[in-house]
């Protein structure tokens, strides 16, 4: 096994966006805003290059069947003996994929923002944070153990807090940020119980296996650099130890502990990829600038939960009801945010929702998936791989667009086409791309999607599958029309004019990549359980798939392309209906309802009044007792003689009775 | 037999007699009365002695106690100017609790003295006014004034010489003292 | 006299230098005090350096050992006939212990550089407080222990009750009460071990090494745990630490949230569990339930403060509930966790009362509302602050998380004694406060740094000057430093700490 | 009822109990009585059953001794002295207060 250079020191990928946060974030930043944005955008072109220079070598070294090797880790936290968390670099197929797609992704936008945010007085802060995000997914992709996936998950979560809330003094912003990290820390709760339970088991029946059987273990051993540890992935997906997991018995009535364990895990997956109940801070999160939604919330943070059930596919997979909860949630997620979509005004809550969708796809897509029949685990990333570039397109071109009409609302856009010629055609190719028609990559994956579902007999989830299907490109084509074709609406639109080159230049290239990532032979790179038999476009799916697209542009043009007042008839007739879905079911209020009206008033209210007089209250008390218990004593002493004599006399009664009665 | 009776009728009659005056002397509301009521119980007092066959401690109640401290009393009763002063009675709550530390103690000191049977020579038992001892005992009567003196003075072991003296320091320091409280200081005369 | 002899009375000698300024001379008193910590600094890191040379080779072997391996032992006779003497040693937890302290008392001369109302006996009362307290962590005879211990305890009430703002009578008093009722429960704690074993020696090893009938220890170790706990702001008894601390100057709560509530969780640790092992097992679930409410209940409570240091003193009460509850776990992870949670809340509380003793010094108010869009003010202020607020609820590569992940896995993993059931549902309960403290402490920076600058002449407020910058810096510093490279500071303890597991067994 | 009386005369229980009534009388009188003197009265009461007390001892343990006799003596001796001490006092009082209404001197209230 020749070492490449690169394959032994993977590690440089994660490090180069570190080394280079400290960087900028210490010393070049006060210094000076474009060197800090030159540094941190050359650094992530660095890691971009070694990541494909990684992917090259391990292809090359590892042609046949794919191993899943440590190059490097160091024991990073010792809890106890024989259980510690090391910070390593795990390579493997879907590690690589991840590392492609994050760096490209990231090095591009960095490219675009050093255009979007000239002149922004945090210009220096912002790419700083960027810096530490790429740094933190990177970090969270090869983690090794799932320990390190939780610090890189966490780090990954604030650095997002940190970019949402870059506009500080807007008070939306400010809120945004703070409501995104408590959501997804709540999310990272169920997250941490789950590693715990993970631990506890993982550590037992690591004790229970190395002193039955040590070949097992030492089959672990052998492409990992330090001894494996009950948190590595290696040891959770290997099929002894899952079958020792499931009779570890069950808890708490029926559900086993494997089950309890995968759903807080997916718990915490949901919140970062923001599945159903907790995707309420994905729209709000629009509020950060352009370039970081591109980033973050379209092609790399939020599919950060689909790599993390892909990573612990294996075990999801003996735990049949976890599956089934990912599958239906996705699906569910996928066409409520779907339909959304369908009533936004601001373009990037619309592509917001549409990220939520193609999410619940992915999601869906590996629910169904079984080790029999993986062919949806396949088809998942190859979705997240082709869905990164065409929605980080999206983004990038409605960053441009906003940044020329300064305002994201779509009704007052109009007739760009004239004005932004290549953000035009580079959205254009992106819309049908993710549309899926055909020659362009979102065909591919979503069909892929749809076979799998079909394959592995969930009829109801391809069905919805279809449904949505048709529903994206409705929802897209009818933003694309709205914006590019039709009159200028406002002045600002009429004064539109096209971006600096620095900024169409990543468009062009996502564009292309939008084009020819559907053609990448996914199957043979990234696949888990039985090896996939090679097949083509599974036609009898395709064509349908085709047909609902096409109907969906058509209703769209129909619609919005020509005048407005269809439109306007429409949403009189839909009314009340039309209102709810606009106001996103309304499950934001409730969650604020949930918070501010229970949690503080109910909660912390009286708890913080209970602190103040209750167990404050009973100190103080003790003061007060002895104080009123002096005053009390103070009567006796009255001054007069009588009194005294008083006291005296039953004193003595009272001892005598005592004396008399003890004495008997 | 008769004699007896008579005896403890007597005993009975002087009795009730000192409880009444006694009460008298707590409960009256003009200051003279109780002091004549306290003279009338001082007296019968000296009766019971007599019963008791102490006459000289009799003598000396009627005359000190009663002769002495008793017109004190009614001395100090004039100087006040509060003879014919008609004091108000107690509050209730006074009385309630005067009372019931009296009862009180009435009936610890009772089942102090139920509970413990005295060594009761067997010559008094049951007789009184008989100083005279039957077979055995010292037979002729004792003469107690003549035994005092004797006691008094005696240095010995059994002899009260040192309260003796004592006493007669205290009576000393008494006049002294009583008469510089009572005086008007002339000094306090001008001042004001 | 020993290097642990010169570590617990440089700063006694600093503080007779001060009392022979003259006192208008503010300015040299601050610096003589300053040269005083830092040389204490210097010293600590040569005596990290000296245990870390002579106490490494045996790390290993301390893993079956069941009497904690004392070194740089100096030790002499002080009371003959009751078997007290002078007896400072140094393990593993005591080496952090004293760090943490010698850096948050580095960092509170340089933060209270601007009190200018009778500095000197400030300074003389500040450095005698810090004397006691490295004179606690050396100490292993108990009565040199008890001295110690009331010596960090009595100038609290002065330091609070003169230099304090608000109700600071009232609050001095209450917790001078407090503590005091505390050691007192400790003092009878020590007497009855002391008559215990027979009333010949103070000195704990010898104590440790006697095993109490466990009927003794099952009234003994409440006593000295509860002693103790009161001063860590156990539950019932936490109600001194927010008006404590809301009236306290800076240095002084710094010092006081920093490292005397770790006072409280060292003694228990060391007083209370090593000697009376079987006490605290009898006791460990009760107290684990206390703690949990402990931690649920400052997390629930800082939700709702106005005030800045309301806030802080809420939060260290949850966090101090951490320390407890790893304690009570029982297992090797949750001693750890412990010990780290006391050595990295120590650094966060310091900071955080630090910040806010700077921010008061230019807003002059400490009420959340009233403070608004300080960022663009004071963006050193503003980032310092976000690294303790993203330490203390947690996040990864700070402190925070090393502890507290060390609790959670500890509160899981259980031990041999306790029905495992109740420990996993108390841990759970505690998880759940790190999305409370996300909650509150994100609420609580927003409003007083971002959002727009609500009332126009804090404009005119200046960002931290030098010795604030270096105040804040090296306390940063330390988290970041632990949060990425713990493996050092939990050598240093989990080798010390292998006796007191092993006791347990 | 001759033999009544005659067969059961009064013994050192009925005694103790007539000097106990004394007593308590005198102690009742103290408490509430208003008036300075009337308090010096009860109080020579209560003196004069504790001399009664004395004397029925000395008649009935110890017959044919004078302590008690004695004691009575000292006992009246004292009580002498004590009300002459007394009676100056309360003119003193009387000339200053103008009353001698024990209630209203409170000099040493408490």
């Amino acid at each position: 096994m020749n070492e490449g250079f690169i394959l032994s020191n993977a590690w440089l990928i994660p490090a180069i966006p570190l080394i280079s946060f400290f960087l900028v974030g210490m010393f070049i930043r006060p210094a000076s805003k474009q060197a800090a944005g030159l540094v941190a955008t050359s650094a992530v072109f660095l890691s971009a290059a070694c990541a494909y220079m990684l992917a090259w070598e391990y292809y090359q070294a590892f042609a046949p069947e794919y191993q899943s090797i440590v190059p490097w880790s160091i024991e990073w936290l010792r809890y106890q003996e024989f259980l510690s968390v090391s910070v390593g670099v795990l390579v493997d197929p879907t590690s690589i994929l991840l590392m492609v797609v994050v760096t490209t992704v990231s090095s591009l936008v960095h490219l675009y923002s050093i255009g979007y945010m000239h002149g922004e007085e945090g210009y220096g802060r912002y790419f700083t944070y960027l810096n530490l995000f790429t740094f933190s997914m990177l970090g969270l992709v090869v983690a090794p153990n799932i320990m390190q996936m939780f610090v890189c998950w966490e780090l990954v979560g604030a650095s997002s807090f940190l970019l949402i809330g870059y506009y500080y003094d807007k008070p939306s912003a400010v809120s945004a940020s703070k409501k995104a990290f408590i959501v997804t820390r709540f999310a990272d709760l169920g997250f941490l119980l789950g590693i715990l339970i993970l631990g506890y088991f993982g550590y037992h029946v690591y004790g229970v296996l190395s002193d039955s059987s040590t070949s097992v273990l030492a089959e672990m051993n052998q492409y990992s650099s330090t001894a494996i540890q009950p948190f590595d992935f290696k040891f959770l997906n290997h099929p002894a130890v899952i079958a020792q997991f499931a009779d570890q018995g069950s808890l708490l009535g029926g559900i086993s502990m494997l089950t309890l364990a995968m759903v807080l895990i997916f718990a915490g997956a949901a919140g970062k990829s923001a599945m159903f109940p907790l995707h309420i801070w994905l729209p709000d999160a629009m509020e950060g600038p352009t370039p970081v939604s591109a980033l973050i919330h379209a092609a790399t943070m939020v599919v950060a939960g689909v790599y993390l059930v892909a990573r612990l596919f294996p075990v999801y997979a003996a735990s049949g009801s976890a599956l089934l909860i990912v599958a239906y949630i996705g699906a569910f997620t996928c066409l409520f945010a779907a339909v959304i979509g369908c009533t936004q005004d601001d373009i990037k809550r619309v592509l917001a929702f549409s990220t939520l969708s193609q999410l619940g796809y992915m999601m869906l897509s590996l629910g169904v998936a079984t080790m029999a029949h993986p062919l949806g685990y396949t088809a998942s990333l190859f979705h997240l791989f082709t869905h990164a570039f065409f929605k980080a397109l999206l983004f990038l071109g409605a960053g441009s667009v906003i940044h020329a009409v300064h305002s994201n609302e779509i009704w007052d856009m109009g007739g760009l086409k004239r004005k932004m010629p290549v953000t035009h055609i580079t959205f254009l190719i992106a819309t049908i791309a993710i549309a899926g028609i055909p020659p362009f990559a979102g065909f591919f994956s979503k069909d892929e999607i749809l076979a799998a579902a079909l394959g592995n007999h969930h009829q109801i989830i391809f069905g919805i599958g279809l449904l949505v299907a048709g529903l994206t490109p409705f929802y897209m084509f009818r933003i694309y029309f709205v914006t590019f074709w039709g009159p200028h609406r406002t002045e600002g639109a009429e004064h539109a004019h096209e971006s600096p080159p620095v900024m169409l230049l990543p468009l062009a290239i996502l564009a292309v990549l939008a084009v020819i990532a559907g053609f990448v032979p996914m199957a043979s790179f990234v696949h888990i359980g039985e090896p996939l038999g090679h097949h083509g476009i599974n036609w009898a799916i395709a064509i349908p798939a085709i047909l609902v697209a096409l109907t969906g542009i058509g209703v769209a043009w129909f619609l919005y392309a020509g005048n407005q007042d269809r439109v306007s008839k429409l949403v009189q007739n839909l009314g009340v209906v039309y209102r709810v879905i606009k106001d996103k079911f309304y499950i934001d209020e409730v969650y604020l309802f949930i918070t501010h009206n229970f949690i503080f008033k109910y909660i912390s209210r009286p708890i913080a009044w209970f602190d103040r007089n209750v167990v404050d209250g009973s100190m103080n008390l003790t003061g007060w007792a002895t104080r009123m218990s002096g005053w009390i004593l103070s009567h006796m002493q009255t001054g007069q003689v009588q009194t005294y004599a008083a006291w005296y006399a039953l004193s003595t009664i009272v001892v005598f009775g005592l004396l008399a009665v003890t004495l008997q | 037999m008769w004699n007896e009776a008579a005896g403890t009728f007597v005993f009975y009659l002087i009795a009730f007699f000192s409880i009444f005056t006694a009460l008298t002397v707590v409960y009256t509301r003009r200051i003279l009365r109780a002091a004549i009521a306290l003279a009338c119980v001082l007296v019968c007092s000296a009766g019971f002695y007599v019963m008791l066959d102490f006459e000289f401690l009799a003598g000396v109640q009627v005359m000190v106690y009663v002769g002495g401290i008793v017109v004190l009393m009614l001395f100090a009763i004039m100087l006040t100017s509060s003879a014919e002063l008609i004091v108000d009675r107690p509050s209730f709550q006074r009385r309630f609790v005067g009372v019931l530390i009296s009862i009180g103690f009435f009936f610890v000191t009772t089942t102090a003295f139920w509970a413990t049977d005295f060594p009761v020579a067997e010559s008094t038992k049951d007789t009184l006014f008989t100083k005279v001892s039957i077979e055995g005992e010292k037979a002729e009567p004792l003469d107690d004034v003549v035994e005092l003196g004797k006691k008094l003075l005696d240095y010995g072991p059994e002899g009260y010489v040192l309260p003796f003296e004592i006493i007669s320091l205290l009576l000393l320091s008494v006049m002294i003292g009583g008469i510089i409280i009572a005086r008007k200081p002339p000094q306090l005369e001008n001042k004001e | 006299m020993g290097i642990l002899s010169w570590i617990v009375y440089i700063p006694f000698i600093t503080a007779v230098f001060v009392v022979f300024t003259p006192a208008p001379k503010w300015y040299l008193i601050r610096w003589i005090s300053t040269v005083g910590t830092g040389i204490h600094l210097i010293l600590t890191a040569v005596l990290t350096w000296k245990y870390w040379q002579v106490a490494s080779p045996d790390f290993s072997s301390m893993k079956t050992a069941t009497l904690t391996k004392l070194y740089l032992v100096e030790r002499f006779p002080w009371f003959e006939s009751w078997g007290i003497d002078y007896y400072l040693g140094v393990d593993g937890i005591s080496v952090s212990m004293i760090i943490l302290t010698s850096i948050v008392i580095f960092t509170g001369v340089m933060a209270s550089w601007h009190v200018k109302n009778r500095t000197k006996e400030f300074y003389v009362l500040l450095l005698v407080l810090v004397t006691g307290v490295f004179g606690v962590f050396v100490s292993f005879d108990i009565f040199l222990f008890f001295v110690f211990y009331e010596l960090a305890v009595l100038p609290m009430y002065l330091l609070i009750g003169i230099w304090g703002t608000g109700p600071k009578e009232y609050s001095a008093m209450k917790l001078t009460i407090m503590l005091m009722a505390g050691s007192a429960l400790i003092l009878i704690g020590f007497l009855a071990l002391y008559n215990g074993a027979g009333g010949q020696t103070f000195d704990l090893l010898e104590l440790s090494k006697v095993d109490y009938p466990k009927s003794f220890q099952i009234w003994v170790f409440p006593l000295i745990f509860v002693g103790f706990g009161i001063l860590g702001a156990l539950y019932p008894f936490h109600t001194w630490s927010p008006d404590g601390h809301a009236s306290a100057p800076t240095a002084v709560s710094m010092l006081h949230a920093g490292v005397l509530m770790k006072l409280g969780g060292y003694g228990a640790l060391r007083m209370g569990i090593y000697v009376l092992p079987e006490g605290a097992k009898y006791w460990a679930l009760f107290f684990m339930a206390l703690t949990t409410i402990n931690i649920i209940y400052g997390a629930f409570g800082a939700v709702m403060q106005k005030d800045l240091k309301y806030f802080t003193a809420y939060s260290s009460v949850s966090h101090c509930g951490f320390v407890l509850f790893g304690l009570v776990t029982l297992n090797l992870i949750g001693m750890k966790g412990a010990v780290i949670q006391m050595f990295s809340h120590g650094i966060m509380t310091a900071l955080f009362f630090s910040l806010i003793g700077m921010v008061y010094g230019r807003t002059h108010t400490r009420i959340i509302d009233d403070m608004g869009g300080l960022a663009k003010i004071m963006p050193w202020f503003t980032t310092c602050f976000y690294v303790g607020g993203l330490a203390s609820l947690g996040l990864p590569g700070l402190s925070g998380f090393v502890a507290e992940s060390h609790v959670f896995l500890a509160g899981f993993f259980g031990n041999p004694w306790h029905d495992l059931g109740i420990m996993r549902f108390l841990t759970i309960l505690a998880t759940m406060s790190i999305v409370v403290t996300a909650v509150y402490v994100l609420r609580g920076l927003a409003k007083v740094f971002q959002g727009p600058i609500k009332n126009p002449e804090f404009a005119k407020l200046t960002d931290a000057d030098i010795t604030e910058r270096i105040s804040t810096g090296v306390l940063v510093f330390t988290m970041a430093a632990v949060g990425m490279l713990p493996w050092y500071l939990i050598d240093l303890i989990e080798s010390s700490l292998m006796p007191f597991v092993n006791r347990l067994h | 009822m001759v033999e009544l009386l005659s067969n059961n005369p009064p013994g050192i229980w009925h005694w103790l109990i007539l000097s106990t009534i004394l007593f308590s009388i005198g102690l009742y009188g103290v408490l509430i009585r208003k008036s300075a003197v009337g308090v010096l009265m009860s109080a020579e009461l209560m003196l004069n059953a504790a001399v009664l007390n004395f004397v029925v001892f000395n008649h009935f343990v110890k017959p044919f001794t004078i302590d008690g006799e004695l004691m009575g003596i000292f006992i009246i001796a004292v009580a002498a002295a004590e009300a002459v001490v007394a009676m100056a006092i309360f003119v003193a009082i009387f000339k200053h207060k103008k009353s001698i209404d024990i209630t209203h001197i409170e000099t040493m209230k408490g």
